[in-house]
């Protein structure tokens, strides 16, 4: 088993128009930038993109959406240093916005990796994000009942990973990683380095194998808080 | 072998032994393929993968990539399968709780899951954990594995062993899942269910399809051809 | 101060700063507490933690005992708070992903959290995720925090620097989560929600009761004895 | 901040008649044989015992169920390699069982931890375990729907602890362990070894030690599987 693809665009090279995406990260903290910048230089169209935030800047999503590629975000929050990518087009009625409280997010992308269809949380009860989602009362309180997210591909990063895909994080860039790794029908990772089956401690992998299709080395992955500060813009194939 | 025996000696005689019924299974089994094996005779599927074809085995209780048991004495008890029986690991194996391993099985993350049964009716339900309303119930994971895994397979006898069907119109046992059985592999015969039927893929060479059909509680049905089922020695 | 001064100017000249309002909301933090801090002014709570008393803070995107920011040009951007500021790790900190991070604010792990707020009404309903219905809406972890923790505090100027009250009887702005604040740490006051009344606890010793209440949506129920709000200069 | 207690016995000391119990453990991997111990020799009865099984021998669970102190056990398999203690109890109607598929089983301690009161699952739809429990279609498939299950109380086993409750385990002893930390009002965890807060590597931490309460040092922990070979049988206090 050799999970391994020889370049991010190789990679990505699946996703189509229409795709379901979601993207890996929580603002630049374990954002693929690679594999999303190889999916601008395809320039795949009206799709559907999954990710705690809708961009920064002029890279990653933000680049992605300046490329016109974006018809749907499900994000929790919006906002961000520069959000002008999105917010511009959202105000324009360009770009579709499901905004969901970021706990419930989390939930529902694991109900799709768990095979959970609903599940009910307290969570946005008697406010406008709940607006015509079945409520039900559990031992006296009310909750809404949220459905799966699932996607038709994940883009992730990761530190290691071994040629079964299995997988360990750096630090906090975990966040919504390994749940999307869970629910979309093909998972592609970018990794910091790759390494032989057995080369991760079994005891130490965060996303056994058996949820990524694909794995892809970039041993010096860019950074996207640091792209901004240094003004980057990417327009696929450059940094303008 | 004359034609002229009794089913029921046909049945005695010339039938697949468990580990040719889990050799036929491992046949089916894909390289690279996540797979779960009940406990007990289908984990026997894990010693006849063909050459070059490597699957990747979970166990309920937390790992992916076991192996084979460890040599008697060298047993760690932390590093068990979900049989209790203790198991070891391959390279690129991992380790996760409950929920996640369960995440696995309800979130089609399996390939295949290959369990024993009772009965199987040409629906596909399965009925494999309980015979009647007495003694102790016990369930483990297998209502789990038939609904999460994207193909439920079956190994089982063709009939038990006073004769009596157990691939029937209707289970009359407690069922463990419905319409949930995709393919069957029994002591005679491989057999698909599609659309509410009972299809005939594979029989013995030595007996005719009336004879299996005899032995067989629903209709046969034939779409094309039926191979042989050959296998090895073992 | 006089007692004859005009509520305005009283509300303009003698509050509470933010890092006032953060002090005292640190006071009731016990030792050994979990604790997550909403994004921006909440987060001042952190520094404010009493000689002797260490609490362990929880950020949304998966932190769990994280600390102060590190000096400039050493940030580790995989390293943040759910504000996306650079942390550092205090030892016997623990990395998680987002569902085990919202299982523990869902789940009733979390002892406190302190949250910024647009309006509280009486029965305890918070309004702090948007003004209207214009721009672009962003909630992130705003309405699991309220429905999770133990206890949910608000730390909030005591009225709008227009002078429209910021503790009211029904909240006019779309709503966070009903009826899940039990305290609120106020420019002027403490006041605690219990049976849906706001009950006054302290106050700025310079004004009176009716000096409050006038700045105040709701009506300030009184039980028991209000105690001076009094805080080190900062 | 420092969670450790000086022995088995008054870590559990706090169990009363009537608790629910969760008690971690697949069979011997991972079971906290020396808490349940100490449990019997403090004899509380009445006890609702939560475990994937109901007890193997004479020792652990089934030393609890000899001792009469489970009226009610939660489980998927109470079969084992000698289940006599359960058996003959529950044939002789002297104790309760619900018997729930062990995938919902799992998720349904994920669940009380997590604070989601009920979920949707395919699993045993159609079977006489659903029987009585609400159904819904998702998407033309049917589900039945499952709640939570809370504890007063996990004893569980893990491999190292630290002051916070941070935990490790050992191999596939981690099971429903690190479910159980999750769902019960006091966490009570044995480990093999106590460090610092510091002493395990954040990025390899299974269960934050937030959903832990109390934990106690045994240095070389008696495996059940071992006890049973052996012949052992615990009847409170002493070895039979």
């Amino acid at each position: 088993m050799d999970k391994r693809s020889v370049s991010a665009a190789e990679a990505v090279s699946a996703i189509d128009e229409g795709a379901v995406v979601m993207i890996g990260g929580f603002g630049g903290s374990g954002a693929p930038i690679e594999l999303i910048h190889a999916l601008i230089d395809k320039r795949p169209r009206n799709l559907t993109v999954i990710n705690n935030n809708a961009g920064n800047g002029r890279i990653g999503i933000a680049a992605m959406i300046d490329a016109g590629m974006v018809a749907k975000m499900i994000c929790s929050f919006p906002k961000s240093s520069d959000p002008r990518a999105f917010t511009e087009r959202y105000l324009a009625g360009e770009i579709e916005l499901e905004l969901v409280p970021q706990g419930t997010l989390a939930e529902r992308i694991r109900a799709g990796g768990a095979g959970i269809p609903a599940f009910y949380t307290p969570t946005a009860y008697g406010t406008e994000l709940a607006e015509g989602k079945p409520v039900a009362e559990f031992d006296g309180r009310h909750y809404v009942q949220e459905r799966w997210l699932k996607a038709d591909f994940a883009i992730i990063k990761a530190e290691i990973g071994d040629t079964h895909g299995n997988l360990t994080y750096s630090k906090a860039a975990r966040n919504f990683n390994p749940l999307m790794c869970m629910a979309a029908t093909k998972t592609i990772v970018q990794v910091s380095k790759v390494v032989e089956a057995g080369g991760i401690d079994p005891e130490h992998v965060v996303t056994p194998g058996i949820f990524v299709d694909h794995v892809v080395e970039i041993p010096s992955p860019q950074q996207e808080e640091e792209m901004i500060r240094a003004g980057l813009q990417y327009e696929g194939g450059v940094y303008a | 072998m004359s034609a002229d025996m009794s089913n029921t000696a046909l049945a005695e005689d010339t039938r697949l032994s468990s580990a040719q019924m889990a050799w036929r299974a491992a046949q089916d089994i894909k390289d690279g393929a996540y797979v779960n094996l009940g406990i007990g005779f289908p984990e026997m599927v894990a010693r006849y993968q063909p050459p070059g074809r490597q699957a990747i085995f979970h166990t309920e209780n937390g790992i992916l990539n076991f192996g084979e048991a460890p040599k008697p004495g060298q047993e760690d008890w932390d590093l068990i399968n979900a049989g209790k029986k203790a198991v070891t690991l391959k390279p690129g194996a991992a380790f996760f709780h409950h929920a996640d391993s369960f995440a696995m099985v309800r979130g089609g993350h399996l390939d295949v899951a290959i369990l024993g049964a009772l009965q199987v009716s040409e629906n596909g339900d399965l009925a494999n954990w309980r015979v009647g309303s007495k003694g102790v119930p016990a369930v483990g994971g297998a209502m789990d594995l038939v609904h999460g895994a994207k193909q439920v397979f079956v190994i089982t006898d063709h009939a038990t062993k006073n004769g009596e069907p157990k691939l029937v119109e209707t289970c009359t046992f407690p069922l463990t899942g419905v319409a949930c059985i995709t393919r069957i592999y029994t002591s005679h015969a491989v057999i698909d269910i599609a659309n509410g039927r009972f299809v005939l893929r594979e029989k013995l060479p030595g007996m005719s399809v009336e004879e299996l059909q005899a032995m067989t509680g629903a209709k046969l049905h034939i779409e094309g051809s039926v191979t042989d089922l050959i296998v090895p020695a073992l």
